[in-house]
Order: C-alpha cells, then structure tokens, then sequence
C-alpha cells in the first residue's frame, strides 16, 4: 500500500470531505483543492458547486492548470462573480467549504502564513494569508491541506496567527486530523504511515498509535475518476 | 467626446513620487507588466502598491526600488514559481513595509473609497493577530451590539489596469475575470487604462454589459499591445514562465536582480515593446 | 446539476405570511408582475416589501391587503400616471406602514446583509429628517474621527426576480438595466427568478458576463412568458399603459380597487396567463 | 414673450446650467433634466458625462421616454452602471450635478417628498424623496426643478425635512432661483413674469423687483436644438 503517491491520496481524502449540494471555495495557489473539487464532484457530490478565485461557478475546464487563479478555470461557466462577491458569500454564511493552508498549523488548527520571527522584523517574511482572516471564521467548514508534514509546519506555538477559526479538518502526506472542541485529534494515518513517525513529524502532542484509523486507500472508482479528472498530475505540482 | 489616448511614457509620468498606486490583475494574470515596467524606468520612488495578490508586480517594484509598502494580502507566484523573493528581501531588511491585508480587507477599504464613507465594515477577522498588527478597529454595531470590525477607506491616488479592448473615451472590456480592476477603477483618484487594442466605442454598443470600465472614470488610455507581458492577458497570452523563471532565480539576490533590471527592462531587451 | 424549475403557484405557496419580500425591477420596468398577481391570488397578509422604486406592484399589494410594511425610497408611477393612490390610502389609514427610505439606504441596508456585516455606512443623510424618524444612527469613524450614518443589514426572507432569460439550475439572464437584482439575489434567504424563457444552460457559456444572476442563489426558476407584465420587460414589451391607467383611476377607491382585483386578477380576466 | 411655452423656458433654463465635462444625473419621474442634460451635450456641453437610474453612461436615445427608468434611455451606451455605482459617485464627490425636486420647497433650498401633515400619520402620504436625502448633501451641485410655482410648494415651513444640502439654483416656471448663504434668493425672472406675481407665488419672502433681472428668452438656435433633442414634447409631459 506504501506505493500510494501522497498526492493521490490526499486528493481523493480531500475529495471525500465534500458533500453534494455545498458550495465550495478554493484560493490562488491550491491545486489540490481544485483537483479535489472536481474529483467530489465526478465521484459522489454532482450537486457540489465549484467555486474558485477567478469567479467561475461550477467550470468545466478543458485541462488544469498550475496557477488556479488561471483562466483555463472559467472554462464553461455559466454565470461569472468576483472574488469580493465570494467574499461576501462566505460574510453572510453561505459559504459551506473553503480550503486553505498554512505554513505553520498549531494545535487548534490555527495558521501563519505571514512570517517567521517577529513580525515587525521577519527573518522570512511570508506570502500571507489572502482571504483566510476573512474565510476561516466564516465559512461553515474549513479544510486545511498541507503538502509538507514536519515540525516546522505543525508546531506547539505560531510565530503569526494570520487566521483562526471553523477549521473541521486537515490533510497530510501522512494522514488526517479531525477538530474537536477546538484542538486538532488524528483521525486516521495514511496506509503505510506508522502512529510513530506520524507524531514524530508533528510538533504538537498528538494521541496516536496501534488502534489509530487507517485512511482508506484510493479505490479503484476513485483512481479511475482522479485519472480522468487531472492527467497531467497537476495535484503532484505542489510537491515540487 | 474626449479623447483620451496618450503614450504609456506620458501617463505613467503624470505619477507623482510616493503616490498609492492600485495594480489590476491577480498573481499571474492580467497585470498591467507594460506600465510596472515603465515604473520602473522612470524610476519612482516611494510608492504605496495596492493589490489584494501579487507577484511579479510586487516583486519586480520592491527590487527596482520604487516600492515603500505593499498593502495586499498575498505576494507570491504561486505553485510554479514560489515566493516572492525581492519582496522578501526588501521586507525583512526593512527597506519595504508589509502593509498585511485579508484579501478582503483591501476589498473593504476600497469599497469605503468608492462609496465616500470613512469605513467599512468587514466580517471575520477574529482570531487572527491582524487586527491588532495592522490597527483594524472594532465597532459595537448600535443595532444589535454584535462587534465588527472596520477597514479605513483606501483611496488610491491612481489606478493601472490592462484590459483587452478599450475605446478613446476610456471604456475598456475585460474578457474573462475582472478580479479587483472594477473596484480599483471606482475607488481611484485617477484611472490609467492600457489595452491590447483602442476599438470604436460603438463596436460596445451592442452589449455594454461586456464592458467593465465606464470610460467616465477613466482619465488615460493607452494602447499597449502585450500590455500585459510578462503576465497572461486571456484569450491571447499565457504568463511568460520562461521569464518569470528567470526572474524568481535572480529576485532572490540584490546584484542579480539589480543586472537583470538593467538588461531586460531599463536597457528594454527581452521586454515586448 | 439541480432542475430548479417549478411552478409559479407553487413558488409562492412557499412564502410564508408576514415574510420580508425583495421585488425586482424599478417603477415600471421589469418588475415581477405575475408573481406580485400570485401572492395577491394566494393572499399573503403582512408581508413587508422592499424596493428602492415602486409603483404598480407596492400599490396593489397595498390595495390587496398583502402588504403590512413598504421599505422603499419612492413609491409612485413616474410622469405617465402620478401617484400611488393605494399606497397612499393605506399609509394615511394606518393599514400599512410606510418604512420610508432613500434609495441609497435600501442599497446599504442589502449590503451589510450581502456581506455578514449588522451594518452599511451610507454618505449623506445629514440635515435631513428621516435618520430621526427611521432611527438610523451616526457613528463616529474611529480612524478619522469624522460622523457617518449606518444603515442595519436588512436581510429579504425571499427575493423574486423577473428576467428574460433564465436555465433550469437558476442562472439568470437580465438584458439592460439590473436595478438592484442582483443585490436582492445575493442578500435575500431564498431567490425565486420567473423568466420569459428557460433555455438551456449551455447557451450561456459563451459569455457568462451577461449573466446577472448566479444559479447557485437561486432556488426556484419559473417560466413565466409575459411574466413581467404589466411592467415593461425589454426588449419584448413596454409596460401596459392602458391597464396602468385603469389601476390609477380605481385605486383611488376601496371598493373600486377590490373590484377590480376580483374582475381583473382573482378571477384571472384582463391578466395574461 | 409671455408666449415662450414654461417647459420650453424651464429646459432651456436648466440646460444653460449644465457645464462641458461635469457629471451630470437624474433619477426616476425626471422628463426636464432628461431634456436639459441632452440639451446641454447638444448645444455648449459636448462633453458632458449624462447618467440616469438606468446605469446608461452618456446614451443617445432614438427617442425621448416618458418615463425616466425606461430601457429607451439606454440605447447607444458604451457601459453599464448601477443605481448603486451612480449613488457611490455622489458619495465620494465625484457627481457634479444632480437634479432633484420637492413637492415643499423652503426658503433653504431644503425640500419635502415625504409626507403632508404628521408624518407619522400624513394627511398625504407622498412617494419619498428616491435618492435625495443621500444626493443632496453628497452632489457637487444640486439643481432643483418644479413646475409648479406655488406658495403651496414654495412654503415657509416643511411639514418634513426629506433632503437638505448643496442646493445651487432651482428652475420654476416663473423664474430661477441662486442659493447664497444658505437661502434662496431670486436670480432672474422668466420673460413676461411681474416681480408682484413672484411675489404672490412664493411662500417666503423674496427680494425681487424692478431691478431684478429677466431670464433670456430662448434663441433661436437653443429652440432649434430643443426641438431636435425633444421632437415630441416629452418635457411638456411634466405639465400634466
């Protein structure tokens, strides 16, 4: 089972999170939430509507591109909106799912995405958050995905809180975490992945071990659906 | 009616040093790279840049030395180039401030801007360490006591937006996303459009709903075929990724950035006229 | 994708008595005739109605009984045929309350309510009377130290929406003026959009620009041809001012007005289908 | 001169008013500031911006509606506004003029669209005053027109104070007003209009006299251009 690309199975995990009928919300430099949207929506969750950055509502891409604020996103839409209106979506509650991500995630699935080091004075200043401040308190459930799992991206303490708020779940190369009156638990390890080096790749006290879940590896519909949805791999860009 | 075609030289020199100058586009998309490029030429000092996420434009006006803050909730170049290195630089050596914004919270100063309010309130934000770092208040709402906070307005002195179509008087159409450009057009002082091609305004007539800039608020056009270079301008052209390659392995180091400026903009080799 | 296409009877049957009730369109233009005639036939009592400008649709639902409240900045029939008369009685009787607004209020009050904010700031108002009589409040800027009024969010339970062209997953076509549409579509709970035609879906991705109304706000799509009537839906037809009269010259009367419904819209005669 | 026609008067009046390059708006029920700003564009303002409650942006009208919303006032427009965008305008000074009205008048150039008598319980319920209360402090310049000159418009008192601000002249179809320091005073009366029938028709006082002077009759090329810009006599609509 070890020979599963991280990538595929984070996105088929991100995938599985997604219900049919929720609106859905993705920011610039996500591709696996993009992948993963349009992976939901070919397997089990028609209904999804998929929306993105560039304004499209439910697209139907000819291909995937790198950049996801990228034009080849408006393919097929119907009705175009702008960021502030989906700003505003999520302002008044409507928005079900927004996925974001963080340099650095604490224990309560709090992010930084501003510096490292004191802030006045970073010693790595960095992109910030784009619209998590406004996204993670408001949209009803928020997803975060992290394509890096190691102590310095889950630690005890931010540097930065750059956004807190409805984070339900997180997805790593290594497994899930679930968030529970306010503190991230492991919900289940990716197949392979050993309850030992899942907690000694994460800077917080995580309870882990023998009877932790295992996550379900990709299924044959699902590889086949993942295949079809991005061939050229797209997901596999945010690994380098 | 007005006439308001002029040449990229003369619109961009009526920017005066130390000016807020709010950028259209989005990361690597739609940017107006013919105007950041000319910037950069005449060497403006002091500027404030407004965007809610940039990247080459950010990047390129920190190295260059015409950047003093950056107000915009991203500044990176996404998956296939990574971060901002110039902007990193300038940042931690202190040389550029990092005005940090929820992309909303541009949003919500520019909508303050645009409906001449001082204020505009933004939901979120709670949590977060922004608030406090960047002085964004809270305000009891006299209706219900729920607490919100609110954004100062953000006005900027100009605008510089590249569209695919304008006509003289300054109605341009954008195809495709609009991201910020409306919003930055209404809360502008002044509004520079440039255009992959000037048409007749009577060719909008059929559909006006296309055109995404009144040219009421518009105060330059200028024709600038690839306009958008280095950045993708839909249908015509992708982001430039072999240039925009090139530019993240020099952002990262002062004297490399400082010769590739040199080389591919002031001297204009390998910068589209 | 979701068929969200149902009948007008039904549509409305889920309106529930003493709802808050956004109606499309401005004074004589594409106002949503045929659902306003189906509330009527359905008699919902007490519903509060919001609009920047009416005419024919507040003051039939004034005359109806349908209507306990009137949020709006102008109620009236323009030039052609003067005031409100039903409208009018109702207020000065008492029966109906009239939530005077400017138009520019009935705008930021469907703002906050768009952007999860309790509140809108909104220029102006100051020296007139109806902050006082409304109870809008002025807050001081807490960056500027300048006032502002604020208008509370006011949140439609639902909108209805005529438009020309709408799909079965509820994207809508508006060809010409959007009025406040689209703001009612984005603040109200739930979205009702009758449309002169339903086309497929697919005959909009060419240019998604021209679609006003997003079909994921949407809960139900009624085809209703003719369906702006008596208002005016271009470019398929001006509103009726032959029947608009006859509405005038009655409203001016209880009896007159009654009978008139009974003739013209409970009983269906003189109303198209 | 008397048999120079009041509509005629008043839009020529209210046109001279309008300059090359301002920004210039009307709301619904307004026939005479549709014909003055079109007027205007045609005759000294070629460069002035008209706007409507139609979201048209300088539009050229096969022919002139009665009523002011109606879609014939958007042919030939280049872009597409919004009432919203247009009261944004006003909001952060940048709509040099708007036309408003009053059914009450006072002696401030402050008017009443609201309600006669209590307004709690009107003895006249009236349509409100749309756009006014935010227009009138926010416009560079307020012109207000009426047709009806008549101490039962031009009051002493307003039983309601629907809008007050930057009120510069107002257009009647005996004369016009200048505001000064806050109060109205005469400017000039319409050829063939007595100081005493001033006088009597308005309900503050007013200094006008022998002295004051007469509004310039139209010439020929205003008619000419009048009767172009509004073969139908759609201004002459607003005299019921």
């Amino acid at each position: 089972m070890v020979d599963i690309a991280p990538w595929d199975m984070m996105a088929v995990a991100m995938a599985r999170l997604l219900h049919s009928g929720e609106t859905v919300f993705h920011g610039v430099a996500s591709p696996l939430p993009m992948v993963a949207a349009l992976l939901a929506k070919r397997l089990h969750a028609p209904d999804l509507v998929y929306l993105n950055i560039t304004g499209a509502t439910d697209p139907t891409p000819e291909y995937l591109p790198i950049s996801t604020v990228d034009p080849a996103l408006l393919h097929g839409t119907r009705s175009l909106v702008t960021l502030a209106d989906l700003f505003d979506l999520s302002g008044r509650g409507r928005l079900d799912v927004a996925f974001l991500s963080g340099v650095q995630i604490d224990g309560a699935g709090r992010i930084n995405l501003s510096a490292i080091g004191p802030y006045g004075r970073p010693s790595v200043r960095l992109p910030g958050g784009a619209g998590s401040a406004m996204l993670m308190p408001t949209a009803r459930r928020v997803i975060l995905w992290r394509t890096k799992h190691d102590r310095r991206t889950f630690v005890e303490q931010l540097d930065f809180v750059t956004a807190a708020g409805n984070v339900d779940r997180v997805v790593t190369p290594l497994g899930l975490f679930v968030r529970r009156d306010g503190r991230l638990e492991v919900e289940s390890l990716h197949p392979g992945v050993s309850p030992e080096a899942f907690r000694e790749a994460t800077g917080f006290p995580v309870a882990v071990g023998p009877e932790t879940p295992v996550t379900p590896p990709p299924n044959e519909e699902e590889m086949a659906a993942l295949r079809s949805v991005d061939p050229d791999g797209v997901a596999r860009s945010e690994f380098g | 009616m007005i006439d308001k075609r002029t040449t990229l030289a003369q619109a961009i020199a009526a920017i005066p040093h130390g000016a807020r100058v709010a950028l259209g586009g989005n990361t690597l998309h739609r940017g107006p790279g013919a105007a950041v490029h000319e910037i950069v030429r005449q060497e403006k000092r002091g500027l404030e840049i407004v965007k809610t996420a940039g990247a080459y434009d950010v990047d390129l006006l920190c190295a260059a030395g015409c950047a003093a803050a950056i107000s915009a909730g991203f500044v990176g170049f996404e998956t296939p180039f990574g971060m901002a290195q110039a902007y990193r630089r300038a940042v931690e050596s202190g040389a550029v401030e990092a005005r940090e914004h929820a992309c909303a919270t541009v949003i919500a100063g520019l909508r303050a801007a645009i409906q001449g309010v001082p204020f505009m309130p933004v939901a979120g934000l709670t949590g977060s360490d922004l608030p406090a770092a960047r002085g964004f208040i809270a305000l009891r709402d006299p209706y219900s006591e729920a607490e919100v906070f609110v954004v100062p307005a953000m006005v900027p002195d100009v605008a510089i937006l590249h569209v695919q179509e304008a006509d003289p008087q300054g109605n341009g159409r954008i195809i495709g996303t609009r991201f910020e450009d409306v919003l930055m057009a209404q809360a502008a002082r002044r509004v520079i459009l440039t255009a992959e091609r000037i048409v007749e305004g009577t060719s909008f007539e059929a559909a006006p709903e296309m055109v995404a800039i009144p040219g009421f608020l518009v105060d330059a056009v200028v024709e600038a075929p690839g306009g958008a270079w280095p950045f993708s301008c839909t249908p015509l052209s992708d982001y430039d990724a072999a240039y925009l390659t090139a530019w993240v392995a020099v952002a990262r180091d002062a004297d490399a950035a400082n010769a590739f400026i040199a080389a591919r903009i002031l001297a204009g080799a390998g910068v589209p006229a």
